[in-house]
């Protein structure tokens, strides 16, 4: 039951991507695509604890954390360069 | 036209290469054998759970002593290209043409927030770097992250290059000084039992790993740093 | 699972890849490239190499990025 | 049963992150979208971590760290690139035009 | 096969890296192009290192030593990989220095601009 | 304690520790962090001096393990003995070019610093990523270091460099990784020992694309156009580190990793074949210093990729030792020599290299460094290229010989080119920065490394460096009065000559005493002129005691690098005269090629007997007909026969009058020895006698056409040159006569034109120093100012041309006789013909020059100067002695050929008998000096009485003018251009094929970037074709 | 800020980021061994003596029992809302045809620190339906997916008025 409650989430993260990365594709502007990416970023956090839990290894985790630091990073730099403050 | 004809010949035909690379390629069952005696030895000998850092700091620490010597040469590189050596710049930041626009209170207050946040995170990522994922590069980019942080906030902070210089010179000259203590104390350079090896698993333990991982992760952090100031406009 | 995830991620590395390589945009093109490198440190943890992960993440995709955006930034005339 | 409760707290941040990922699809302009997208996943991202505390109560510090450092980055970046889209003009969906900024700005700079 | 499917997709991602690099004229553009390659090299090889149903080879609770032989991946090309990445990054800040000062020198960043010396 | 501090690890520790240090030393003080840098080099240098010192002592290879554990878990490095002079040579290398640096950023200097402990990891480690690791150190610090020069175009280079770099690293990269997939192995030792094991698409691609990167790393021909831009563009010490540093790490490695490639080694030689004569060949098209620099550096590594896979392939370890080790140090000492001398001149086009010409310092280092890269004595370059082709010629690698020999010469033509270019264009010298210690330590270095070679290579003989000694001796004295250099060097070489002659017997002895001699008597022209001809007088010496040394020579090795000094010397010497430049440059390229095809030939030789002595030449079997055809070939060259005669004008004639004395006297006998040693080997078999009839046959023809072309000309000096070239003829077809006779005569020839030639000469030298005049049309009457010149002139023509009393007239009778009796009278028939032809030509001579009107202008003139009289008179007695008393010379010479030739000559007291008739010359000439005495009285009164007018206008017998203008014409029809028009037409095609050659170098990295991919394609296919081809056999 | 001050303020900010920091590095490690506290505890000293030797954010931290009793109250508060906005946003993203009524609107808000200001803007940026696009003293402009009033106060109370109390009890 777990198990397939976790196989369902899985699909639906992976569902959640996949729009993210066609968002990605379309993306009218960059900001857009930033926005997907902070969006990835995030669900990247999820998925890798998921996996985390699946492997059933808490080492994982610190990289979902460097995710977390480094998402937050990349995507306030691209905002602060279109926004003409590098 | 022509050029774009040949370059997608070149292309395809590299792709044909790659194709019988993973045609002929079959999925490892099981560890080979060098990786098999890796994980046999790095914990045994060294003492540390994490292979991969194990390997990084002891068996194949030359590598790793020639990486920081290559950021550091790309900092100093950069400096020369982009003309930045030496004293920092005396020119005040108001006299630069096309200045930055200043970013939002929030993200201000974020950054003041957030950097001891991700200082305290880096350290942990380095002194850990022998028990779990990470170790000095990855800690030493994360360090290199608050500061870029600061930068990205701040366009008009000038990080003190002098003392990011000299810990750098610092951190890698002791790294050395470690690697030669290796050949006095322990069995040859670089050796990482000038320690005592500790209890497996713990937090000081595998000899001098989690130190040469500091020293690894300050050097980088700075290496890094640099390297981002000095591509500042 | 694990499979399902990793064609999902090669699939975006490699449609990130492309982005990077089609877009106009330096700038775009840029993050793309940044991304492809964040989805393939996913797939490195997938892979059974955190290390590996931590530092494409932090290297690859982020520091990287930055220094992108830092030389975009200084070969382009501002504006005003 | 706790891995149960677990798993359904997994699911429903499957689904926000799901419902994050379609409104980023969906939303007609760039803000939209990034409400759309940061929000959903951001809930998301602290429910899955939350079931998985569940599963692990070993592991819920670091996971609480993880969700702390979400929530607090996450807002701040999305500002400020809201920030950027809105300072390179980027316009909005819908007809109403109410921008109290771009107007406030305008008056500030309208000479010039 | 899962690995094959990664290294598949690191070749893959080499080949976009080179198309990018070879058809572009925008120099920073071809400098993307370059660290895209460089990422599918480095995926290429954490697939090299992959075992099949690997874990990290890390020594926790979760896994002890007799069964990290038998499950861990390669550590070795995880450790090159680590390397290589820094060394990648390394490379790619050279050639962006290198993008600025050339920018710097004729105001644009075309490719076909840069052929002074030739034959 | 001493050995662990000069253990080789240190000089890692030391680089690191002294590169992460630098910028804190720069918080100190600008001199802290320069001593440091000095330092940190110096102890590198030193520590691997050391691991040389006790490597060559025979220690193992000192192991250098890391990480505290056993290879394949670690890292570890090795250095060995290559290992050893690999690192020594550039650290010492990087030692002198600190000068250049010093003074810079600390920036520069810890990547300057690190870049030479790059260079040296990538020499020493053991384990492939490792080899990464160090790749990439050494590129980043390149990519550092040539960003010092910022324009345009240099920028613009280094980003083409480093786009083609990275590729080429990524290369190595993804074949690190694939042969890590295949074996599970990064240590090369295990490897190479598992080499079995890379199998299948993936280990062969693995294999490709490590080579594929370490080749191009080298800059192979078509995608190289990066490296050649950033030689062109960058700073000079840097470009000298990437020429000589870099590639020598990245050679290096390649040499380790050779045994991967065993199924590839063909195509790694050919392809560094490609690379070394298509450089080579686009050099000569070259006006850009650096850029010239950069072809030549890109053609040595193609060389040494050619030598290695071979050497390699014929399990030629020794053979490898000397080779690599020589054309390495070689190329390393020379080349950065030269880039740092471009720095020093500071100047982009070639011919701006004329401020140099100033500085004869300067000057003597960029000879120096010049003859080294171009591979000839005495550097190490040249005994690496002699044991290449010997070891090339026992592997029966023939068409591999002839690449490296074209390239080489190749080469050769545009460095002698650029050197010419600098000596003599008319630019004007002005200020630049002094800094040529290291300039000259490099050329110190090349001088000790190749004396190093050279005892190597098997010259064990101190002799052979006495003429350099001379030389250096002389160059050391170049302060004296010019006459007061003169003497010594007179002195110096009859002391000297006679020391190298002493031990000799047979026609050495004959050879080396009538060289030595020869040298001597023509040499005491040159106290004529007073002005202070700086480099003159070592050049001299130089020559004048590698004469004799050249029949001293008992090897082929002793005997080739004799030659070369000779060619060399004496293209130094021509070279002197700015007009002289291109004939120069000719002379010297033709003399190579000869040298280049003596060397086959004692290589073929070698193959045949194993042995180098040149005794083998007579113990050589029948089967020797391609080591005589080879070295018949390289000596007619020598000799100006017919066809290849082209040189021979232009250097005799437009050296300086004494040197060109010298030359056509002395010099044109070296190849004429040649002939003699090395010809008899023809007599093996039957298809070499035909071969030496063809040889005869062309001698003939050179007679003939020399004489023609001789008539055709109104130079003095040209003039003489052709029928030096019409005398050599007969010598010639006298040795390919193979008969005891031909041999006499040939000798005798040889001794008669040794004497005649140099009087002529030497009145050529007097009549222009007086009237500054070389048009024979502008001459006349000088018979009445110079008197003295007239005479010896006369004597000198009557000896050569063959006229009854003077020895002439029993060398053509000889001569003559000699053909009859092989039966040979198609050449016998043509001797006549062009001793008639001869006669008109000499006839003219006498007759513009001496007789005729003479311009008032002349009148004033006196007589030639004592010095330039005294070795006329001098020979001139040589002529009688000669003339009058043939057996004190034939009946040594007899006896010299007798161990050859069975003696066939019969004297009868002083008279020669033969079936053909006898020859008696005493009462001959008895009475030809009692007619000519009476002559001379009678003119002499015709002159005092004042009707010299109208008898000057009596013309002798066929020099009536207008005679003489219908034979002019006849000649001229009869020996069309051409020669002139093949070997122009060659020239033309080759400098026409490089130019098309060179469009492929576009300028635009992106494309350059293509030609690599291709290129890797390429490899990648060539190499599969061969495994499908071994596979399907 | 004047010299004196920020002597008087130091302790307390210095103090907190310490703890904070200390708390983190537990969290982290999930350990409690002695040597991971020696060395958090000296990590985290060392970094906070850093962070707050020059004026910031840091130094104005302090912590009371009223503050974590509304800090608590706050992050209720703020989940619920969380939730709620979430909802209300899935309502957006699953409609057939996406109606909305975006706008950019001001609001002006009592909050006098940063951080105060800092945890308001994330409040709202969390819940969705509205997000902070600048900030210009006290006034935050405000990009309203459903805009219903352009009047600062209205809008205020409507967006900002569930945290606002708490955060200005908080943080001040």
């Amino acid at each position: 039951m777990a198990d397939a409650t976790l196989t369902a989430a899985a699909i639906l993260i992976f569902l959640g991507v996949a729009f993210g990365v066609l968002r990605l594709v379309l993306g009218q502007t960059t900001i857009d695509r930033v926005a997907a990416i902070d969006m990835l970023t995030v669900v990247s956090i999820s998925l890798i604890a998921l996996y985390a839990h699946v492997a059933g290894r808490s080492i994982y985790l610190d990289v979902a954390l460097v995710y977390g630091v480094l998402s937050f990073l990349a995507v306030l730099a691209i905002a602060r360069y279109l926004e003409r403050g590098l | 036209m022509i050029r774009r004809h040949s370059i997608i010949v070149a292309i395809v035909s590299l792709g044909l290469v790659f194709a019988s690379l993973v045609i002929g390629y079959t999925e490892q069952q099981a560890a080979r054998p060098l990786a098999e005696s890796y994980i046999r030895l790095v914990p045994q000998e060294l003492g540390a759970p994490n292979v991969i850092t194990g390997i990084l700091l002891t068996y194949r620490a030359f590598d790793t002593l020639g990486e920081i010597a290559v950021l550091f040469m790309v900092a100093a590189s950069v400096g020369l290209v982009l003309g930045r050596e030496g004293p920092p710049r005396g020119v005040p930041s108001e006299d630069r043409p096309g200045e930055a626009r200043p970013s939002s209170e929030i993200v201000q207050t974020g950054t003041q927030i957030l950097v001891p946040l991700i200082s305290i995170f880096a350290a942990y990522i380095i002194m850990n770097g022998h028990l779990t994922a990470g170790g000095g590069f990855q800690g030493g980019a994360v360090i290199a992250s608050g500061i870029l942080l600061v930068l990205l906030a701040y366009p008009q902070y000038q990080p003190n290059l002098e003392f990011l210089g000299i810990t750098e010179s610092v951190a890698g000259a002791l790294f050395v000084l470690a690697g030669i203590a290796g050949l006095i104390v322990a069995d040859g350079f670089l050796d990482n039992r000038i320690l005592p090896l500790g209890q497996f698993g713990a937090f000081f333990s595998a000899g001098a790993i989690p130190v040469l991982s500091a020293l690894l992760g300050i050097k980088v952090g700075c290496e890094l740093s640099v390297i981002l100031e000095r591509f500042r406009p | 699972m694990l499979d399902l995830f990793v064609y999902l991620l090669c699939g975006s590395i490699l449609v990130s890849g492309i982005l990077a390589v089609c877009l106009d945009s330096t700038l775009a093109a840029a993050v793309s490239g940044g991304l492809a490198s964040l989805f393939a440190a996913v797939c490195y943890v997938l892979l059974g190499a955190p290390d590996v992960a931590m530092t494409e993440a932090s290297i690859g995709s982020g520091l990287s990025v930055v220094i992108f955006l830092y030389a975009i930034r200084r070969t382009t005339e501002r504006a005003q | 049963m706790t891995d149960l409760i677990g798993s359904v707290l997994v699911l429903l941040g499957a689904i926000f992150h799901f419902s994050a990922g379609l409104g980023m699809l969906r939303m007609p302009d760039v803000y939209t979208r990034m409400q759309a997208g940061t929000k959903a996943s951001t809930l998301g991202n602290t429910l899955v971590l939350a079931g998985l505390a569940i599963h692990h109560p070993g592991w819920s510090l670091k996971l609480l760290i993880i969700v702390y450092f979400v929530l607090m980055t996450n807002p701040v970046s999305s500002h400020a690139l809201a920030r950027a889209a809105h300072s390179i003009r980027i316009p909005m969906a819908g007809d109403t035009g109410i921008d109290v900024l771009r107007d406030g700005r305008q008056e500030a700079g309208g000479g010039t | 096969m899962i690995s094959r499917i990664v290294l598949t997709t690191g070749l893959l991602l080499v080949l976009i890296g080179l198309w990018g690099m070879l058809t572009h004229r925008n120099i920073l553009r071809i400098i993307i192009g370059f660290s895209l390659m460089g990422t599918g090299t480095h995926i290429v090889i954490v697939a090299i290192g992959y075992v099949a149903n690997g874990t990290a080879p890390i020594i926790d609770r979760a896994l002890s030593v007799s069964e990290a032989i038998s499950r861990a991946v390669d550590p070795v090309p995880s450790a090159l990989a680590v390397t290589a990445i820094v060394i990648g990054m390394a490379v790619t800040a050279v050639m962006l220095a290198y993008a600025i000062r050339l920018y710097e020198s004729k105001k644009t960043l075309s490719i076909d601009a840069f052929t002074e010396s030739k034959w | 304690m001493v050995e662990s501090l000069l253990h080789p690890l240190n000089i890692f520790i030391v680089g690191l520790a002294g590169g992460f240090l630098i910028p804190l030393f720069y918080r100190l003080g600008k001199s802290w962090t320069a001593a440091a840098f000095v330092l940190a080099l110096a102890a590198m240098t030193v520590i691997s001096g050391y691991g040389l010192f006790v490597l060559l002592n025979g220690t193992a290879p000192i192991e250098i393990l890391t990480g505290g554990a056993k290879p394949p878990y670690a890292i570890n490095l090795r250095m060995g003995l290559a290992e050893s002079i690999f690192a020594f040579s550039v650290n010492l290398v990087a030692l002198f070019g600190a000068a250049y640096v010093v003074r810079e950023r600390y920036g520069t200097l810890l990547l300057y610093l690190l870049l030479v402990m790059g260079i040296q990891g990538m020499v020493m480690t053991r384990d492939l990523f490792n080899l990464f690791v160090f790749l990439e150190i050494v590129s980043i610090a390149t990519y550092g270091l040539l960003g010092l020069r910022d324009t345009p175009a240099s920028l613009s280079a280094t980003f083409k460099f480093l786009m083609a770099t990275v590729l080429a690293s990524t290369f190595f990269l993804i074949g690190t990784l694939l042969l890590y997939a295949v074996t599970g192995i990064l240590n090369i030792d295990e490897l190479i020992a598992k080499r079995a094991s890379i199998t299948g698409p993936i280990g062969f691609a693995a294999l490709i694309f490590l080579l594929a990167c370490l080749l191009l790393e080298l800059k192979p021909f078509p995608a190289n156009g990066w490296g050649l831009d950033v030689y062109e563009t960058a700073r000079c010490d840097v470009a000298a580190m990437i020429s000589g540093g870099v590639s020598a790490g990245v050679f290096f490695a390649l040499l380790k990793l050779l045994p991967l490639f065993e199924d590839q080694l063909e195509l790694i030689a050919g392809l560094g074949a490609m690379t070394f004569v298509f450089s080579n060949l686009i050099g000569l098209q070259q006006t850009n210093a650096q850029r010239l620099l950069g072809y030549s550096s890109i053609g040595q590594v193609g060389l040494l990729t050619i030598a290695v896979p071979l050497l390699y392939r014929l399990n030629a370890d020794n053979a490898m030792f000397l080779v690599v080790g020589g054309l390495f140090i070689n190329h390393l000492f020379a080349k950065v020599g030269l880039f740092w001398l471009a720095g020093y001149v500071g100047r982009e086009r070639l011919q701006d290299w004329a401020v140099l010409a100033r500085r004869p310092g300067a000057i003597l280092t960029f000879g120096i460094l010049i003859v080294a890269i171009s591979g000839l004595p005495p550097f190490p370059g040249f005994w690496a290229k002699w044991q290449l082709v010997m070891s090339l010629a026992v592997g029966d690698l023939h068409v591999w010989i002839a690449i490296v020999l074209v390239g080489s010469l190749l080469e050769a033509a545009y460095m002698f080119r650029w050197f010419s270019l600098a000596l003599n264009s008319p630019a004007e010298a002005d200020g630049v920065p002094a800094d040529l210690f290291p300039i000259f330590g490099m050329a110190l270095l090349l001088v000790i490394s190749g004396y190093i070679a050279g005892k190597l290579a098997g010259l064990a003989a101190l002799w052979a460096y006495m003429p350099l000694a001379a030389g250096l001796v002389l160059h050391m004295l170049a302060r004296l009065p010019s006459r007061m250099q003169c003497l010594i060097v007179l002195v110096l070489v009859t002391v000297g000559g006679s020391q190298l002659i002493l031990e000799l017997s047979g026609i050495s002895l004959l050879f080396a005493m009538l060289l030595l001699a020869g040298g001597l008597v023509v040499s005491i022209a040159c106290l004529a002129r007073t002005d202070h001809r700086s480099g003159f007088y070592p050049l001299l010496a130089v020559m004048l005691l590698s004469l004799p040394a050249l029949p001293r020579a008992t090897t082929s090795l002793e005997f080739i690098f004799v030659w070369e000094l000779i060619t060399l010397s004496s293209y130094f010497l021509i070279l002197r005269r700015t007009e002289a430049a291109a004939h120069a440059l000719q002379y010297l390229l033709f003399s190579l090629a000869a040298a280049f095809f003596l060397l086959c030939a004692f290589a073929v030789l070698h193959t045949q007997t194993g042995s180098v002595s040149l005794s083998a030449l007579r113990a050589a079997g029948p089967d020797s007909a391609p080591v005589f055809v080879l070295l018949a070939i390289g000596l007619l060259i020598k000799a100006g026969a017919i066809g290849v005669h082209v040189w021979l004008p232009g250097a005799y004639a437009e050296a300086d009058d004494d040197v060109s004395a010298l030359l056509s006297a002395v010099i044109s006998k070296v190849s004429i020895y040649g002939l003699l040693v090395g010809t008899y080997v023809a007599i093996r078999s039957d298809v070499s006698l035909n071969l030496a009839l063809v040889v005869g046959w062309i001698g003939m023809l050179t007679t003939l056409a020399g004489a023609m072309l001789a008539a055709r000309q109104d130079d003095l000096k040209r003039m003489l040159a052709y029928s030096s070239m019409s005398q050599l003829g007969y010598i010639v077809a006298a040795i390919a006569l193979m008969s005891h006779l031909g041999w006499v005569t040939a000798l005798y020839l040889a001794a008669n034109h040794l004497l005649v030639k140099g009087i002529l000469f030497l009145v050529a030298a007097a009549i222009i120093l007086r009237t500054g005049k070389r048009s024979i049309v502008e001459l006349g009457g000088l018979a009445g100012v110079m008197p003295v010149t007239f005479t010896t002139a006369a004597i000198a023509i009557v000896a050569m041309s063959g006229l009854p009393p003077l020895a002439g007239f029993g060398g053509k009778w000889l001569l003559l006789s000699a053909m009859m009796e092989k039966g040979w009278y198609g050449p016998a028939l043509m001797t006549l013909l062009a001793t008639f032809v001869g006669f008109i030509y000499m006839a003219r001579f006498i007759q513009a020059i001496f007789l005729g009107p003479r311009r008032a202008t002349h009148d004033a003139l006196t007589e030639a100067p004592i010095p330039l009289l005294t070795p006329q008179i001098l020979l001139i007695a040589g002529i009688f002695l000669m003339s009058f008393f043939p057996k004190l010379l034939i009946t040594p010479l007899s006896n010299a050929i007798d161990p050859q030739f069975a003696s066939t000559l019969v004297w009868q007291g002083m008279s020669l008998e033969m079936i053909y008739g006898y020859w008696n010359p005493v009462p001959v000439m008895a009475l030809a000096v009692i007619a000519s005495t009476i002559l001379f009285g009678l003119f002499w009164l015709l002159q005092q009485s004042g009707w010299w007018a109208t008898i000057a206008n009596v013309e002798i017998g066929g020099t009536r003018p207008s005679l003489y203008k219908g034979f002019r014409a006849v000649f001229t029809t009869l020996t069309p251009p051409w020669a002139g028009a093949l070997w122009g037409g060659l020239t033309e095609a080759t400098t026409t094929s490089a130019e098309r050659i060179r469009i492929l170098y576009t300028g635009n990295g992106q494309t350059y970037n293509l030609y690599i991919l291709y290129y890797f394609l390429a490899l990648y296919a060539a190499a599969g074709v061969r495994h499908l081809w071994v596979a399907v056999n | 800020m004047a010299p004196n001050q920020s002597a008087v303020k130091r302790p307390s900010g210095f103090l907190w980021l310490s703890v904070l920091l200390i708390f983190i590095w537990f969290a982290a490690n999930s350990s409690f061994a002695a040597s991971v506290l020696a060395t958090g505890a000296i990590i985290s000293v060392v970094l906070a003596y850093m962070f707050t030797r020059k004026p910031g954010v840091w130094r104005d931290v302090r912590l009371s029992p009223g503050r974590l009793y509304h800090f608590v109250l706050y992050t209720c508060v703020f989940l619920v809302e969380l939730v709620r906005a979430n909802i209300n946003m899935m309502r957006y993203v699953y409609a057939p045809r996406i109606k909305i009524n975006p706008g950019i609107v001001r609001i002006r808000t009592r909050l006098e620190t940063p951080v105060g200001r800092l945890a308001l803007a994330s409040s709202i940026a969390l819940t969705p339906g509205s997000l902070v696009i600048d900030i210009d003293g006290d006034s935050l402009f405000v990009h309203w997916l459903d805009v219903k009033t352009t009047d600062t106060d209205e809008a205020t109370r409507a967006i900002a008025g569930a945290f606002e109390e708490h955060l200005r009890k908080t943080f001040g």
